[in-house]
Protein backbone atom coordinates (compact mmCIF):
# COMPACT_ATOMS: atom_id res chain seq x y z
CA UNK A 1 0.00 0.00 0.00
CA UNK A 2 1.23 3.38 -1.35
CA UNK A 3 4.87 1.82 -2.35
CA UNK A 4 5.38 4.57 -3.98
CA UNK A 5 5.30 7.59 -1.56
CA UNK A 6 8.06 7.79 1.11
CA UNK A 7 7.24 6.09 3.95
CA UNK A 8 7.72 7.98 7.84
CA UNK A 9 6.20 5.43 9.73
CA UNK A 10 4.61 1.86 9.32
CA UNK A 11 2.28 1.64 6.48
CA UNK A 12 -1.26 2.86 7.13
CA UNK A 13 0.01 5.03 10.14
CA UNK A 14 -2.24 7.91 10.57
CA UNK A 15 -2.87 11.03 10.04
CA UNK A 16 -1.44 13.11 11.99
CA UNK A 17 -3.89 15.90 12.91
CA UNK A 18 -6.57 15.30 15.65
CA UNK A 19 -10.05 15.44 14.53
CA UNK A 20 -13.37 16.02 16.27
CA UNK A 21 -16.91 15.62 15.27
CA UNK A 22 -20.63 14.73 16.68
CA UNK A 23 -23.68 13.65 15.90
CA UNK A 24 -27.17 13.87 17.29
CA UNK A 25 -29.83 11.17 16.84
CA UNK A 26 -33.27 10.99 18.13
CA UNK A 27 -34.21 7.82 20.17
CA UNK A 28 -34.52 5.45 17.05
CA UNK A 29 -32.81 1.64 17.04
CA UNK A 30 -32.65 2.02 13.54
CA UNK A 31 -30.51 4.81 13.33
CA UNK A 32 -27.91 2.87 15.02
CA UNK A 33 -26.60 0.60 12.35
CA UNK A 34 -27.05 3.67 10.33
CA UNK A 35 -24.45 5.21 13.05
CA UNK A 36 -22.30 3.01 13.50
CA UNK A 37 -21.61 2.70 9.40
CA UNK A 38 -20.48 6.02 9.21
CA UNK A 39 -18.59 6.37 12.99
CA UNK A 40 -16.87 3.52 10.94
CA UNK A 41 -16.49 5.06 7.72
CA UNK A 42 -14.36 8.15 9.21
CA UNK A 43 -12.31 5.85 11.69
CA UNK A 44 -11.45 4.28 8.34
CA UNK A 45 -10.25 7.15 6.61
CA UNK A 46 -8.24 7.87 9.64
CA UNK A 47 -6.73 4.35 8.97
CA UNK A 48 -7.95 2.60 11.96
CA UNK A 49 -8.60 -1.21 10.61
CA UNK A 50 -9.16 -4.70 11.64
CA UNK A 51 -10.46 -6.11 14.47
CA UNK A 52 -10.05 -3.48 16.95
CA UNK A 53 -12.86 -1.61 14.41
CA UNK A 54 -14.75 -4.12 12.67
CA UNK A 55 -15.48 -5.98 16.24
CA UNK A 56 -14.41 -4.13 19.12
CA UNK A 57 -15.57 -0.46 18.10
CA UNK A 58 -18.49 -1.40 16.39
CA UNK A 59 -19.90 -3.30 18.96
CA UNK A 60 -19.07 -1.09 21.69
CA UNK A 61 -20.43 1.53 20.75
CA UNK A 62 -23.44 0.11 19.00
CA UNK A 63 -23.96 -1.15 22.62
CA UNK A 64 -23.66 2.26 24.20
CA UNK A 65 -25.74 3.70 21.80
CA UNK A 66 -28.79 1.28 22.37
CA UNK A 67 -27.98 1.78 26.12
CA UNK A 68 -28.54 5.20 25.49
CA UNK A 69 -31.60 4.97 23.23
CA UNK A 70 -33.23 2.10 25.27
CA UNK A 71 -32.81 2.54 28.86
CA UNK A 72 -31.91 6.57 29.07
CA UNK A 73 -34.21 7.96 26.52
CA UNK A 74 -36.59 5.20 26.89
CA UNK A 75 -36.89 4.82 23.39
CA UNK A 76 -38.70 7.98 23.31
CA UNK A 77 -37.84 9.55 19.65
CA UNK A 78 -38.29 12.82 21.20
CA UNK A 79 -35.16 12.68 23.68
CA UNK A 80 -32.04 12.59 21.60
CA UNK A 81 -28.86 10.56 21.91
CA UNK A 82 -25.38 12.90 21.53
CA UNK A 83 -22.39 10.98 19.97
CA UNK A 84 -19.05 13.15 20.50
CA UNK A 85 -16.31 11.88 18.71
CA UNK A 86 -12.11 12.25 18.63
CA UNK A 87 -9.73 10.85 16.31
CA UNK A 88 -5.99 10.80 17.24
CA UNK A 89 -3.19 8.92 15.71
CA UNK A 90 -3.09 6.87 18.83
CA UNK A 91 -6.76 6.43 20.07
CA UNK A 92 -10.23 6.94 18.61
CA UNK A 93 -12.82 8.54 21.93
CA UNK A 94 -16.06 8.16 21.74
CA UNK A 95 -19.17 9.92 24.37
CA UNK A 96 -22.20 8.76 24.45
CA UNK A 97 -24.36 11.29 25.92
CA UNK A 98 -28.21 10.23 26.75
CA UNK A 99 -31.65 12.56 28.52
CA UNK A 100 -32.06 10.17 30.64
CA UNK A 101 -31.56 10.03 34.84
CA UNK A 102 -28.30 7.32 35.10
CA UNK A 103 -28.16 4.49 36.61
CA UNK A 104 -25.79 2.83 39.24
CA UNK A 105 -23.15 1.43 36.89
CA UNK A 106 -20.75 -0.15 39.59
CA UNK A 107 -23.46 -3.12 40.25
CA UNK A 108 -23.33 -5.18 37.14
CA UNK A 109 -23.26 -8.71 37.25
CA UNK A 110 -21.32 -10.97 35.16
CA UNK A 111 -23.32 -12.56 32.05
CA UNK A 112 -20.32 -15.78 31.57
CA UNK A 113 -21.18 -17.30 35.04
CA UNK A 114 -22.68 -20.82 34.40
CA UNK A 115 -26.24 -19.21 35.97
CA UNK A 116 -26.21 -16.33 33.71
CA UNK A 117 -24.97 -18.01 29.94
CA UNK A 118 -28.84 -18.70 29.63
CA UNK A 119 -29.99 -15.11 30.21
CA UNK A 120 -31.54 -13.48 27.25
CA UNK A 121 -29.99 -9.96 28.63
CA UNK A 122 -27.39 -8.39 30.64
CA UNK A 123 -24.37 -8.68 28.07
CA UNK A 124 -24.27 -5.11 26.60
CA UNK A 125 -22.01 -3.69 29.39
CA UNK A 126 -19.77 -6.53 29.84
CA UNK A 127 -19.25 -6.20 25.65
CA UNK A 128 -18.43 -2.67 26.31
CA UNK A 129 -16.03 -3.20 28.87
CA UNK A 130 -14.41 -6.70 27.45
CA UNK A 131 -13.65 -4.56 24.07
CA UNK A 132 -12.96 -1.41 24.43
CA UNK A 133 -9.78 -0.37 26.54
CA UNK A 134 -11.11 2.71 28.60
CA UNK A 135 -14.40 3.01 29.83
CA UNK A 136 -15.56 5.72 31.95
CA UNK A 137 -18.84 7.17 33.20
CA UNK A 138 -19.70 10.50 34.44
CA UNK A 139 -21.06 10.62 38.07
CA UNK A 140 -25.05 10.27 37.46
CA UNK A 141 -24.19 7.51 34.56
CA UNK A 142 -26.21 9.09 31.47
CA UNK A 143 -22.79 9.82 29.97
CA UNK A 144 -20.37 7.26 29.04
CA UNK A 145 -17.07 7.84 27.73
CA UNK A 146 -15.28 4.70 25.86
CA UNK A 147 -11.48 5.20 24.66
CA UNK A 148 -10.05 2.17 21.77
CA UNK A 149 -6.46 2.45 20.96
CA UNK A 150 -5.16 1.37 17.85
CA UNK A 151 -3.17 -0.90 19.19
CA UNK A 152 -3.94 -3.33 21.75
CA UNK A 153 -2.83 -2.25 24.97
CA UNK A 154 -1.89 -4.28 27.85
CA UNK A 155 -4.76 -4.44 30.32
CA UNK A 156 -3.82 -3.12 33.93
CA UNK A 157 -4.01 -6.51 36.34
CA UNK A 158 -6.80 -4.81 38.54
CA UNK A 159 -9.77 -3.40 35.65
CA UNK B 1 -30.07 -5.59 6.43
CA UNK B 2 -32.38 -8.61 5.68
CA UNK B 3 -32.64 -12.78 6.95
CA UNK B 4 -33.12 -15.16 3.97
CA UNK B 5 -34.70 -18.45 4.84
CA UNK B 6 -34.67 -21.86 3.02
CA UNK B 7 -35.05 -25.63 3.58
CA UNK B 8 -32.45 -27.96 3.24
CA UNK B 9 -32.03 -31.54 4.04
CA UNK B 10 -34.80 -30.64 6.53
CA UNK B 11 -33.15 -28.02 8.35
CA UNK B 12 -34.62 -24.67 8.43
CA UNK B 13 -31.22 -22.40 7.26
CA UNK B 14 -31.09 -18.75 7.81
CA UNK B 15 -28.92 -16.64 6.32
CA UNK B 16 -28.23 -13.34 8.33
CA UNK B 17 -27.08 -10.74 5.60
CA UNK B 18 -25.67 -7.87 6.92
CA UNK B 19 -25.81 -7.16 10.86
CA UNK B 20 -28.50 -9.23 13.81
CA UNK B 21 -28.50 -6.10 15.88
CA UNK B 22 -31.34 -4.28 18.67
CA UNK B 23 -32.75 -2.44 15.51
CA UNK B 24 -33.82 -5.79 13.61
CA UNK B 25 -33.72 -8.89 15.83
CA UNK B 26 -37.19 -9.39 16.52
CA UNK B 27 -37.85 -9.84 12.54
CA UNK B 28 -35.36 -12.90 12.85
CA UNK B 29 -37.17 -14.17 15.59
CA UNK B 30 -40.47 -13.95 14.28
CA UNK B 31 -39.45 -15.67 11.36
CA UNK B 32 -38.38 -18.33 12.92
CA UNK B 33 -40.45 -18.83 16.08
CA UNK B 34 -42.72 -19.37 12.47
CA UNK B 35 -41.33 -22.39 11.46
CA UNK B 36 -41.29 -23.60 14.53
CA UNK B 37 -44.52 -23.34 15.37
CA UNK B 38 -45.59 -24.63 11.65
CA UNK B 39 -43.53 -27.94 12.92
CA UNK B 40 -40.02 -27.36 12.12
CA UNK B 41 -37.55 -28.53 14.91
CA UNK B 42 -33.85 -28.22 12.91
CA UNK B 43 -32.71 -25.12 12.67
CA UNK B 44 -29.19 -23.56 11.23
CA UNK B 45 -28.50 -19.82 11.38
CA UNK B 46 -25.45 -19.21 8.59
CA UNK B 47 -23.28 -15.99 9.76
CA UNK B 48 -21.82 -15.84 6.23
CA UNK B 49 -22.81 -12.54 5.41
CA UNK B 50 -22.71 -10.85 8.91
CA UNK B 51 -21.28 -7.80 10.01
CA UNK B 52 -21.72 -8.00 13.26
CA UNK B 53 -23.89 -8.88 16.16
CA UNK B 54 -24.52 -7.13 19.34
CA UNK B 55 -25.61 -8.24 22.80
CA UNK B 56 -29.49 -8.06 21.43
CA UNK B 57 -29.09 -10.29 18.75
CA UNK B 58 -26.91 -12.89 21.15
CA UNK B 59 -29.94 -12.60 23.21
CA UNK B 60 -31.84 -13.20 20.99
CA UNK B 61 -30.19 -16.12 19.77
CA UNK B 62 -30.05 -17.66 23.18
CA UNK B 63 -33.78 -17.03 23.50
CA UNK B 64 -34.51 -19.30 19.97
CA UNK B 65 -32.21 -22.10 20.89
CA UNK B 66 -33.88 -22.26 24.23
CA UNK B 67 -37.79 -22.25 22.90
CA UNK B 68 -36.63 -24.63 20.23
CA UNK B 69 -34.79 -27.00 22.28
CA UNK B 70 -37.78 -27.01 24.59
CA UNK B 71 -40.24 -28.53 21.58
CA UNK B 72 -37.02 -31.24 21.15
CA UNK B 73 -35.25 -29.30 18.03
CA UNK B 74 -31.88 -27.91 17.51
CA UNK B 75 -30.57 -25.06 16.63
CA UNK B 76 -26.73 -24.27 15.08
CA UNK B 77 -24.78 -22.02 13.93
CA UNK B 78 -22.66 -21.75 11.54
CA UNK B 79 -19.71 -19.69 8.78
CA UNK B 80 -18.62 -17.30 12.20
CA UNK B 81 -16.17 -15.25 11.25
CA UNK B 82 -12.98 -14.32 13.31
CA UNK B 83 -14.86 -11.65 14.80
CA UNK B 84 -17.80 -12.99 15.48
CA UNK B 85 -16.02 -16.27 17.40
CA UNK B 86 -14.47 -13.90 19.46
CA UNK B 87 -17.68 -12.29 20.57
CA UNK B 88 -19.11 -15.77 21.32
CA UNK B 89 -15.71 -16.61 23.33
CA UNK B 90 -16.08 -13.40 25.42
CA UNK B 91 -19.34 -13.87 26.25
CA UNK B 92 -18.91 -17.70 26.66
CA UNK B 93 -21.58 -18.42 24.61
CA UNK B 94 -19.07 -20.54 22.76
CA UNK B 95 -20.03 -23.10 25.18
CA UNK B 96 -23.93 -23.03 24.82
CA UNK B 97 -24.07 -23.36 21.15
CA UNK B 98 -23.36 -25.71 18.50
CA UNK B 99 -20.77 -24.23 16.05
CA UNK B 100 -19.89 -25.78 12.81
CA UNK B 101 -16.86 -24.07 10.67
CA UNK B 102 -19.13 -24.66 7.69
CA UNK B 103 -22.92 -25.23 6.79
CA UNK B 104 -22.09 -28.91 5.35
CA UNK B 105 -20.55 -29.70 8.80
CA UNK B 106 -23.83 -28.15 10.39
CA UNK B 107 -25.97 -29.86 8.48
CA UNK B 108 -24.42 -33.35 7.81
CA UNK B 109 -24.10 -33.42 11.55
CA UNK B 110 -27.78 -33.04 12.36
CA UNK C 1 -55.62 -0.47 4.05
CA UNK C 2 -56.78 -0.62 7.29
CA UNK C 3 -60.41 -1.54 5.96
CA UNK C 4 -61.33 -3.34 9.36
CA UNK C 5 -60.78 -0.46 11.68
CA UNK C 6 -63.42 1.81 11.71
CA UNK C 7 -62.30 5.38 9.41
CA UNK C 8 -63.08 8.50 11.15
CA UNK C 9 -61.27 10.41 8.39
CA UNK C 10 -60.06 10.14 5.14
CA UNK C 11 -57.54 6.86 4.34
CA UNK C 12 -54.14 7.44 5.45
CA UNK C 13 -55.19 10.03 7.56
CA UNK C 14 -52.54 10.52 9.59
CA UNK C 15 -52.15 10.34 13.38
CA UNK C 16 -53.82 13.04 15.81
CA UNK C 17 -50.48 13.79 18.00
CA UNK C 18 -48.26 15.77 16.60
CA UNK C 19 -44.46 14.96 16.84
CA UNK C 20 -40.77 16.61 17.19
CA UNK C 21 -37.25 14.81 16.83
CA UNK C 22 -34.23 16.48 16.06
CA UNK C 23 -30.38 15.20 14.54
CA UNK C 24 -27.10 16.79 14.05
CA UNK C 25 -24.82 16.50 11.67
CA UNK C 26 -20.94 17.16 11.15
CA UNK C 27 -20.88 18.59 7.72
CA UNK C 28 -20.40 15.75 5.59
CA UNK C 29 -21.52 15.18 2.06
CA UNK C 30 -22.33 11.80 2.41
CA UNK C 31 -24.67 12.39 5.61
CA UNK C 32 -27.35 13.97 3.08
CA UNK C 33 -28.83 10.97 1.37
CA UNK C 34 -28.63 9.18 4.50
CA UNK C 35 -30.66 12.15 6.72
CA UNK C 36 -33.32 12.31 4.06
CA UNK C 37 -33.71 8.67 3.79
CA UNK C 38 -34.67 9.10 8.10
CA UNK C 39 -36.60 11.93 7.38
CA UNK C 40 -38.50 10.62 4.57
CA UNK C 41 -38.80 7.45 6.52
CA UNK C 42 -40.24 9.38 9.56
CA UNK C 43 -42.62 11.45 7.31
CA UNK C 44 -44.04 7.94 5.88
CA UNK C 45 -44.70 6.38 9.26
CA UNK C 46 -46.84 9.67 9.85
CA UNK C 47 -48.99 9.26 6.71
CA UNK C 48 -47.60 11.73 4.48
CA UNK C 49 -46.86 10.27 0.58
CA UNK C 50 -46.58 10.64 -2.73
CA UNK C 51 -44.90 13.35 -4.73
CA UNK C 52 -44.54 15.89 -1.99
CA UNK C 53 -42.74 14.04 -0.19
CA UNK C 54 -40.85 12.46 -2.41
CA UNK C 55 -40.19 15.27 -4.77
CA UNK C 56 -40.97 18.31 -2.32
CA UNK C 57 -39.88 17.34 0.76
CA UNK C 58 -36.99 14.93 -0.58
CA UNK C 59 -35.55 17.53 -2.90
CA UNK C 60 -36.04 20.78 -0.71
CA UNK C 61 -34.63 19.57 2.83
CA UNK C 62 -31.56 18.04 0.87
CA UNK C 63 -31.22 21.59 -0.54
CA UNK C 64 -31.24 22.88 2.65
CA UNK C 65 -28.90 20.33 4.10
CA UNK C 66 -26.35 20.62 1.61
CA UNK C 67 -26.56 24.77 1.44
CA UNK C 68 -26.27 24.27 5.22
CA UNK C 69 -22.81 21.69 5.35
CA UNK C 70 -21.31 23.73 1.90
CA UNK C 71 -21.92 27.21 2.20
CA UNK C 72 -22.75 27.76 6.33
CA UNK C 73 -20.12 25.55 7.61
CA UNK C 74 -17.35 25.54 4.84
CA UNK C 75 -17.70 21.57 4.76
CA UNK C 76 -15.59 21.84 8.03
CA UNK C 77 -16.76 18.17 9.47
CA UNK C 78 -16.03 19.35 12.57
CA UNK C 79 -18.93 21.75 12.30
CA UNK C 80 -22.47 20.83 12.58
CA UNK C 81 -25.84 20.88 11.17
CA UNK C 82 -28.65 20.92 13.23
CA UNK C 83 -32.10 19.35 11.66
CA UNK C 84 -35.60 20.29 13.70
CA UNK C 85 -38.55 18.38 12.37
CA UNK C 86 -42.12 18.63 13.65
CA UNK C 87 -45.28 16.74 12.04
CA UNK C 88 -48.13 17.07 12.62
CA UNK C 89 -51.53 16.09 10.74
CA UNK C 90 -51.62 18.95 8.57
CA UNK C 91 -47.64 19.70 7.56
CA UNK C 92 -44.10 19.05 7.75
CA UNK C 93 -42.21 21.73 9.35
CA UNK C 94 -38.36 21.58 9.21
CA UNK C 95 -35.70 23.82 10.68
CA UNK C 96 -32.14 23.68 9.26
CA UNK C 97 -29.31 25.81 11.37
CA UNK C 98 -25.54 25.78 10.28
CA UNK C 99 -22.98 27.63 12.38
CA UNK C 100 -21.82 29.55 9.71
CA UNK C 101 -22.26 33.72 9.32
CA UNK C 102 -25.27 33.72 7.40
CA UNK C 103 -26.00 35.63 4.02
CA UNK C 104 -28.10 37.88 2.31
CA UNK C 105 -31.23 35.76 0.92
CA UNK C 106 -33.14 38.92 -0.42
CA UNK C 107 -30.77 38.67 -3.41
CA UNK C 108 -31.22 35.60 -5.56
CA UNK C 109 -31.18 35.29 -9.01
CA UNK C 110 -33.69 33.86 -11.28
CA UNK C 111 -32.05 30.33 -12.45
CA UNK C 112 -34.80 30.27 -15.37
CA UNK C 113 -33.86 33.05 -17.35
CA UNK C 114 -32.21 32.62 -20.25
CA UNK C 115 -29.20 33.88 -19.57
CA UNK C 116 -28.86 31.23 -16.53
CA UNK C 117 -30.28 28.22 -17.90
CA UNK C 118 -26.90 26.84 -19.11
CA UNK C 119 -25.28 28.06 -15.50
CA UNK C 120 -23.88 24.74 -13.33
CA UNK C 121 -25.11 26.36 -9.86
CA UNK C 122 -27.25 28.91 -8.33
CA UNK C 123 -30.68 26.45 -8.26
CA UNK C 124 -30.92 25.08 -4.64
CA UNK C 125 -32.99 28.21 -2.74
CA UNK C 126 -35.02 28.54 -6.18
CA UNK C 127 -35.94 24.97 -5.78
CA UNK C 128 -36.48 25.21 -2.00
CA UNK C 129 -38.53 28.11 -2.78
CA UNK C 130 -40.62 26.34 -5.61
CA UNK C 131 -41.09 23.06 -4.05
CA UNK C 132 -42.00 24.52 -0.02
CA UNK C 133 -45.02 26.16 0.66
CA UNK C 134 -43.35 28.48 3.45
CA UNK C 135 -39.58 29.43 3.54
CA UNK C 136 -38.32 31.58 6.48
CA UNK C 137 -34.77 32.53 6.97
CA UNK C 138 -33.74 34.03 10.80
CA UNK C 139 -32.07 37.71 10.77
CA UNK C 140 -28.88 36.61 9.92
CA UNK C 141 -29.75 33.44 7.12
CA UNK C 142 -27.83 30.80 8.51
CA UNK C 143 -31.16 29.17 9.88
CA UNK C 144 -33.90 28.21 7.43
CA UNK C 145 -37.18 27.17 8.32
CA UNK C 146 -39.15 25.03 5.52
CA UNK C 147 -42.91 24.40 6.03
CA UNK C 148 -44.73 21.98 3.96
CA UNK C 149 -48.47 20.88 4.13
CA UNK C 150 -50.00 17.78 3.32
CA UNK C 151 -52.02 18.90 0.50
CA UNK C 152 -51.49 21.59 -1.86
CA UNK C 153 -51.89 25.13 -0.91
CA UNK C 154 -53.35 27.67 -2.96
CA UNK C 155 -50.41 30.16 -3.04
CA UNK C 156 -50.99 33.28 -2.69
CA UNK C 157 -50.47 35.51 -5.74
CA UNK C 158 -47.44 38.00 -4.61
CA UNK C 159 -45.17 35.29 -2.46
CA UNK D 1 -26.04 4.58 -4.96
CA UNK D 2 -24.22 3.65 -8.32
CA UNK D 3 -23.17 4.39 -11.78
CA UNK D 4 -23.47 1.74 -14.72
CA UNK D 5 -21.88 2.28 -17.74
CA UNK D 6 -22.25 0.48 -20.94
CA UNK D 7 -22.33 0.69 -24.31
CA UNK D 8 -25.31 0.38 -26.81
CA UNK D 9 -25.42 0.91 -30.69
CA UNK D 10 -22.65 3.22 -30.26
CA UNK D 11 -24.06 5.08 -27.76
CA UNK D 12 -22.53 5.45 -23.80
CA UNK D 13 -25.35 4.60 -21.61
CA UNK D 14 -25.24 5.55 -17.75
CA UNK D 15 -27.86 4.28 -15.27
CA UNK D 16 -28.11 6.11 -12.20
CA UNK D 17 -28.83 3.68 -9.47
CA UNK D 18 -30.10 6.24 -6.64
CA UNK D 19 -29.99 9.27 -6.34
CA UNK D 20 -27.86 11.72 -8.30
CA UNK D 21 -26.84 14.69 -5.47
CA UNK D 22 -23.85 16.86 -4.06
CA UNK D 23 -22.68 13.98 -2.13
CA UNK D 24 -21.88 11.38 -5.43
CA UNK D 25 -22.08 13.98 -8.50
CA UNK D 26 -18.41 14.01 -9.02
CA UNK D 27 -18.48 10.20 -9.41
CA UNK D 28 -21.20 10.59 -12.63
CA UNK D 29 -19.06 13.27 -13.55
CA UNK D 30 -15.81 11.40 -13.67
CA UNK D 31 -17.15 8.55 -15.53
CA UNK D 32 -18.41 10.58 -18.56
CA UNK D 33 -15.83 12.98 -18.90
CA UNK D 34 -13.26 9.59 -19.00
CA UNK D 35 -15.80 8.16 -21.99
CA UNK D 36 -15.44 11.49 -23.48
CA UNK D 37 -11.39 11.99 -23.33
CA UNK D 38 -11.84 8.15 -24.83
CA UNK D 39 -13.50 9.19 -28.26
CA UNK D 40 -16.70 8.68 -27.16
CA UNK D 41 -19.70 11.21 -28.86
CA UNK D 42 -22.84 10.07 -27.68
CA UNK D 43 -24.29 9.64 -24.48
CA UNK D 44 -27.43 8.73 -22.62
CA UNK D 45 -28.45 8.96 -18.99
CA UNK D 46 -31.29 6.73 -18.38
CA UNK D 47 -32.98 7.40 -14.90
CA UNK D 48 -35.05 4.75 -14.72
CA UNK D 49 -34.31 3.87 -11.07
CA UNK D 50 -33.29 6.95 -10.11
CA UNK D 51 -34.65 8.05 -6.63
CA UNK D 52 -34.18 11.91 -7.14
CA UNK D 53 -31.81 14.30 -8.44
CA UNK D 54 -30.93 17.56 -6.85
CA UNK D 55 -29.65 21.23 -8.05
CA UNK D 56 -25.80 19.75 -8.04
CA UNK D 57 -27.20 16.76 -9.83
CA UNK D 58 -28.91 19.42 -12.07
CA UNK D 59 -25.72 21.44 -12.29
CA UNK D 60 -23.45 18.06 -13.41
CA UNK D 61 -26.04 17.68 -16.17
CA UNK D 62 -25.82 20.85 -17.16
CA UNK D 63 -21.84 21.02 -17.37
CA UNK D 64 -21.79 17.70 -18.84
CA UNK D 65 -24.15 18.35 -21.77
CA UNK D 66 -22.29 22.19 -22.31
CA UNK D 67 -18.46 19.86 -22.34
CA UNK D 68 -20.20 17.33 -24.97
CA UNK D 69 -21.78 19.07 -26.83
CA UNK D 70 -18.21 21.27 -27.57
CA UNK D 71 -16.25 17.88 -28.63
CA UNK D 72 -19.38 17.55 -31.43
CA UNK D 73 -21.38 15.07 -29.17
CA UNK D 74 -24.58 15.22 -27.26
CA UNK D 75 -26.18 14.28 -24.42
CA UNK D 76 -29.29 12.91 -23.83
CA UNK D 77 -32.07 11.71 -20.98
CA UNK D 78 -34.26 9.41 -20.93
CA UNK D 79 -37.07 7.56 -18.65
CA UNK D 80 -37.83 10.44 -15.78
CA UNK D 81 -40.56 9.89 -13.71
CA UNK D 82 -42.91 12.31 -13.03
CA UNK D 83 -41.06 13.68 -10.03
CA UNK D 84 -38.20 14.33 -12.22
CA UNK D 85 -40.12 15.63 -14.99
CA UNK D 86 -41.42 17.89 -12.83
CA UNK D 87 -38.23 19.19 -11.52
CA UNK D 88 -37.08 19.67 -14.75
CA UNK D 89 -39.87 21.97 -15.72
CA UNK D 90 -39.39 24.14 -12.73
CA UNK D 91 -36.34 24.70 -14.08
CA UNK D 92 -36.85 25.19 -17.38
CA UNK D 93 -33.95 22.65 -18.24
CA UNK D 94 -36.64 20.35 -20.22
CA UNK D 95 -35.66 23.17 -22.89
CA UNK D 96 -32.31 22.32 -22.60
CA UNK D 97 -32.13 18.82 -22.96
CA UNK D 98 -33.34 16.51 -25.35
CA UNK D 99 -35.58 14.54 -23.14
CA UNK D 100 -37.07 10.68 -24.16
CA UNK D 101 -39.93 9.01 -22.69
CA UNK D 102 -38.07 5.33 -23.06
CA UNK D 103 -34.40 4.34 -23.73
CA UNK D 104 -35.33 2.84 -26.88
CA UNK D 105 -36.85 6.14 -28.31
CA UNK D 106 -33.38 8.13 -26.91
CA UNK D 107 -31.06 5.68 -28.80
CA UNK D 108 -33.05 5.08 -32.33
CA UNK D 109 -32.94 9.13 -32.88
CA UNK D 110 -28.91 9.64 -32.01
N1 LIG E 1 -27.61 4.80 29.52
C1 LIG E 1 -28.26 4.11 30.49
N2 LIG E 1 -29.20 4.74 31.24
C2 LIG E 1 -29.87 4.08 32.21
N3 LIG E 1 -29.66 2.78 32.51
C3 LIG E 1 -28.74 2.10 31.81
C4 LIG E 1 -27.99 2.72 30.78
N4 LIG E 1 -27.14 1.80 30.27
C5 LIG E 1 -27.35 0.66 30.95
N5 LIG E 1 -28.32 0.82 31.88
C6 LIG E 1 -28.80 -0.19 32.87
O1 LIG E 1 -27.85 -1.23 32.95
C7 LIG E 1 -28.48 -2.49 32.74
C8 LIG E 1 -27.53 -3.47 32.07
O2 LIG E 1 -27.33 -3.11 30.73
P1 LIG E 1 -26.65 -4.10 29.71
O3 LIG E 1 -25.44 -4.67 30.33
O4 LIG E 1 -26.45 -3.35 28.43
O5 LIG E 1 -27.66 -5.29 29.52
P2 LIG E 1 -29.14 -5.32 28.95
O6 LIG E 1 -29.29 -4.18 28.01
O7 LIG E 1 -29.27 -6.63 28.27
O8 LIG E 1 -30.03 -5.21 30.16
C9 LIG E 1 -29.71 -2.19 31.93
O9 LIG E 1 -30.71 -3.15 32.10
C10 LIG E 1 -30.11 -0.82 32.47
O10 LIG E 1 -30.89 -0.97 33.64
N1 LIG F 1 -26.67 28.35 4.76
C1 LIG F 1 -26.02 29.26 4.00
N2 LIG F 1 -24.99 29.99 4.53
C2 LIG F 1 -24.31 30.90 3.78
N3 LIG F 1 -24.59 31.14 2.48
C3 LIG F 1 -25.58 30.46 1.89
C4 LIG F 1 -26.35 29.48 2.61
N4 LIG F 1 -27.27 28.98 1.76
C5 LIG F 1 -27.08 29.59 0.58
N5 LIG F 1 -26.08 30.49 0.64
C6 LIG F 1 -25.60 31.40 -0.45
O1 LIG F 1 -26.60 31.48 -1.44
C7 LIG F 1 -26.05 31.18 -2.72
C8 LIG F 1 -27.08 30.52 -3.60
O2 LIG F 1 -27.33 29.21 -3.16
P1 LIG F 1 -28.11 28.17 -4.07
O3 LIG F 1 -29.33 28.85 -4.62
O4 LIG F 1 -28.34 26.95 -3.25
O5 LIG F 1 -27.18 27.87 -5.31
P2 LIG F 1 -25.72 27.23 -5.39
O6 LIG F 1 -25.56 26.34 -4.20
O7 LIG F 1 -25.71 26.49 -6.66
O8 LIG F 1 -24.78 28.40 -5.36
C9 LIG F 1 -24.85 30.31 -2.43
O9 LIG F 1 -23.90 30.41 -3.46
C10 LIG F 1 -24.34 30.90 -1.13
O10 LIG F 1 -23.52 32.01 -1.36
Amino acid sequence: MRNAEPMKERPGAAPAEPTAFALELPSDLRLIDTAITYLVTRCREYHFAGSRLTLNFRVGVAEALANAMIYGNGRDPSKRVRVEVELDPQRINVRVVDQGKGFDFTELRDPTLPEHLEATGGRGLFLIRSLMDEVDFNECGNCIRLTLYREKQQRPLAS
Amino acid sequence: MSFQTSKQDGVVVVDVDGQLIVGNRQELKQKVLDELEGGERKFLIDFSNTGYIDSSGLGVLVSLSKKIREQGGELRLANLNEDLRTLFELTKLDTLFNIADTREAALSGF
